[in-house]
């Protein structure tokens, strides 16, 4: 039975120092408050898992929260590179980070069979050079004798998904992209959705995931909880904000005295939000160059 | 950027050019970026109804301009469906029904293996790249790739630092298991690399107008041959670049 | 590209002496148009795949259209036997049938590994006596060292389903029960969807199935297609003709007068339907006892 | 229909006692008939919040009477959510989240391993029953079994025709790889059978009001042993007879 928490209180009890947690969202529905508060509140020694860490686990990363990174594409969408990830496989700032890298299909894969309560999943594909740098082993068919790929399941500890709404009962619903949330928290140990807001009944989405609220830890709202990603029939991308994270990112001073000024020094996520409206439009417009 | 002819930049010839390599084409599995760009151009030049697909799932996408991620918002609310990554993943890619994987690269080899992962050693790189991303499996479920990179040395390399996504397997005609034939074309600012059928090696097959032999040689790694009826790549027509140029204005 | 044409069109076309057919629908959407079709164009030698036979198969076993069944359950729901089935079992009328049996959810692995491309599906499960009367094999996962089922990949000739709504551009949607169609269709190498009606655009429903007008061979407009199975928001469910059906299934003769009459005798759909309702009330009460 | 005791059936008795058993369940995995009356009294006796998931795919179905098939309309519009049949197998039952799966049969056995096959050989068989279904994934991934069955002496046999679905398993406390327990409870008109902790074997663990244990166990098939605490079920109360008889009027 999920519970109504407040996001402060919610990763206070699910996150702890030396978890694996899973911060899921394709491009879209990105849990940027949950993992704003993960820094506030300082967690340590996490293994973050990720199809894209984004520019959520370049702050993570940056903020020093994470010793590993399970991933397959780490890149800011469109953009370029991610500089705090650079940082630290290049350079070991804040700290050493360990990889444990993956293609899009094998790491979906992870997910997918930890949620269906198998050790592994199996898949047609291509080890490369990633297969030495990754939990992947061969397995042959035994009606063919063709070779397959296989991966191992993947459990979180915790996964952690922004939707668009949760009714009265604890339920969520999210609709438009849904990347492999679903899976990621079906796989999880335990699970926190943001949402936008409680309704009283969901409106009908084709291709919509419904989370009945038995399989969810914790409920929080937080209204654009996914910025600078975003919730469909919600919000917009805020495509300026990636591209001005490219400057903000790139040298760690600057990175440091932001994340300070906009998530260290803000108490919530409406705090946050606020502070970065109130920024001059030049300012923006000259660091989105 | 240079500008080889008046009129059109490389860039521009190298987008129309891999737009008309997907004539014919029904359903593209596409990479953002370049290979983004160049598929929504073929969709508004002469496939109206080439069906695109983006990794983040959707299927059918109309999007009026490329999106800036594979998950913007205008892929999902113009698309025919949209279903999760493991579906995206095992049922349209994995299950043989995409024709056409369209990507990109940071390095490629003669035998166009990609690399997308690190410059350098693995575990201390000098440049680490974002990782394979959905490439891997696009390569080796596409009933056959397309490559859309532009022509640098440092890019068209003799040895990849790493191999992250197949290319052609010369000397296996099973390539391995995988679904699909490989690159059957790279596009780039200056020319199209094929493979050679005998060989399996890219080899220039078309020169871009007004771009010498020399040049496309300088830019790659490798001791690249030409195939016997090397030809030249028609100019962007009027209506190409007016097409493209709407779709890039932003 | 999927293209319109009648049902008896597509038939024809698509459906050949000796193919594996897969006619899906889990209770809900099950294709009775089609498969009376099929029987009056007098196919034979078929093989027929459907993870429940239900009375669509009851018909097809007797009127003599199958050699070979794939399947997991075979009973008429609620109800009790399929004597058809039976019969043909028991006592080889009116042909000996072969039986490749499964599980339902081992059977519907086999769909989902054919529509993955994969040459196999593996899962947890129990084997049993069913183990020496099917096609199942062990895997042992490469991780944990645990021993898995695998199932091999099920490509039928041809998919028959029936959905609610096909739009004007050949795409279909159903929804409600969905069962395992979307995996046959994916799974066969033709398919045909039969549907309620042909719409402009298709309203939203959250767990709604839509499948591309480029993997459907072909769509044909059958109202109540699925007669005396339902189409949700269309039709209910006529479980008064499912009791009925003992009756007139339990003896030979009866059932090939019944299967005359009303499917042979009739040249379409509509005409079946007709003359189905046209039957004294009186009649069906006693019949439905 | 035998009256064991004014006022209510045997069959009634069976019904009220398995919906009893689901005391203290959250999630369970019904089967069609028997199983579905049970849960759906439970569900409307003393456990509003019980998850009710059909193997058609539909999870937290509230039907206001009992169905006829796993797929009847008033399902799927009840439900929380509806899925596919891969996906129900795949993340709901395989993934471990059920905690009671809800089965009848055509033969038991004294370790709870079920038949629903064949009587007599598989290629010629004298009786062809409907087969597997879901059972066996079902008796596999829920965390534990509960069966309800007429106490029939040609249904509770010393050895089954087929082996179609799990029971116990004495002598392999891993159960070979399943999730779950296995059946806790064999709930009949007669009395409720349970496991021997230290055997395995299912023993007359309670009697019906009424109920004669000579009676209980000529309809056994085997050698019926009695729990050393053997109690007595409670008759049906007036709510619990009340609730059900609306349940199954039609």
């Amino acid at each position: 039975m999920s519970r109504l928490l407040s996001l402060r209180e919610a990763i206070a009890e699910l996150v702890h120092d030396g978890d694996t947690i899973a911060l899921e969202g394709f491009t879209h529905l990105i849990p940027f408050a949950a993992a704003h508060e993960i820094i506030r509140q300082g967690r340590r020694h996490l293994t973050l898992a990720r199809l894209t860490p984004d520019l959520i686990y370049d702050q993570m990363i940056g903020m020093g929260c994470a010793d590993r990174l399970i991933f397959s594409w780490g890149g800011n969408p469109g953009v370029g590179s991610l500089h705090r990830f650079r940082d630290a496989v290049e350079n070991g700032w804040p700290g050493p980070l360990q990889l444990e890298e993956y293609s899009h299909g094998s790491l979906t894969h992870r997910y997918v069979a930890a949620a269906s309560g198998l050790p592994l999943a199996i898949m047609r594909g291509f080890g490369g050079d990633l297969f030495g740098h990754t939990r992947m082993a061969r397995v042959t068919c035994p009606f063919t004798g063709e070779e397959l790929l296989a991966v191992p399941a993947l459990h979180p500890d915790v996964a952690i998904v922004h939707a668009q709404q949760a009714d009265r009962a604890g339920n969520v619903m999210m609709w438009g992209i849904v990347g492999v949330q679903k899976e990621a928290v079906l796989a999880a140990r335990r699970s926190l959705v943001t949402v936008e807001e409680v309704v009283d009944s969901f409106a009908p989405h084709t291709g919509g995931v419904v989370l009945p609220q038995w399989v969810v830890t914790a409920v929080a709202v937080v209204p654009d909880g996914a910025h600078p990603s975003f919730a469909q029939d919600y919000s917009q991308r805020d495509n300026a904000f990636y591209r001005r994270w490219d400057a903000i990112s790139r040298e760690r001073d600057r990175f440091l005295d932001w994340m300070r000024q906009h998530v260290l020094e803000t108490p919530d996520h409406r705090s946050y939000l606020r502070r970065l409206r109130e920024e001059p439009p030049a300012d923006q417009l000259k660091a989105g160059s | 950027m240079t500008a080889p002819e008046p009129g059109y930049s490389a860039d521009e010839m190298m987008t129309v050019a891999a737009a008309r390599e997907l004539r014919g084409t029904r359903v593209c599995f596409v990479g953002i970026g370049l290979p983004s760009l160049a598929a929504n151009l073929a969709r508004q030049l002469h496939q109206p109804d080439l069906v695109l697909i983006y990794e983040s799932g959707t299927i059918g996408a109309k999007p009026s301009r490329p999106p800036l991620s594979v998950g913007d918002g205008e892929l999902a609310e113009t698309a025919d469906l949209v279903v999760s990554m493991p579906e995206i993943f095992a049922y349209w890619l994995q299950g043989g029904r995409i024709q056409v994987g369209f990507l990109g690269g940071a390095q490629i080899d003669r035998f166009g293996n990609l690399n997308t992962t690190v410059i350098g050693p693995y575990e201390r790189p000098q440049v680490r790249l974002p990782g394979a991303g959905g490439a891997p499996e696009i390569a080796w479920c596409a009933q056959r790739v397309v490559v859309i990179m532009r022509h640098r040395r440092r890019a068209f390399v003799e040895r990849l630092g790493f191999l992250t996504t197949p290319g052609l397997c010369p000397g296996d005609p099973e390539r391995g298991g995988a679904l699909g034939k490989g690159p059957t074309a790279v596009i780039t600012d200056l020319g199209v690399l094929r493979p050679d059928p005998a060989t399996q090696e890219l080899v220039l097959s078309e020169l871009h107008p007004g771009v010498d032999p020399d040049r496309v040689r300088a830019e790659t790694g490798w001791h690249l041959r030409e195939a016997a009826d090397l030809g030249r790549t028609a100019p962007p027509t009027a209506q190409e670049l007016d097409v493209l140029r709407r779709l890039s204005s932003e």
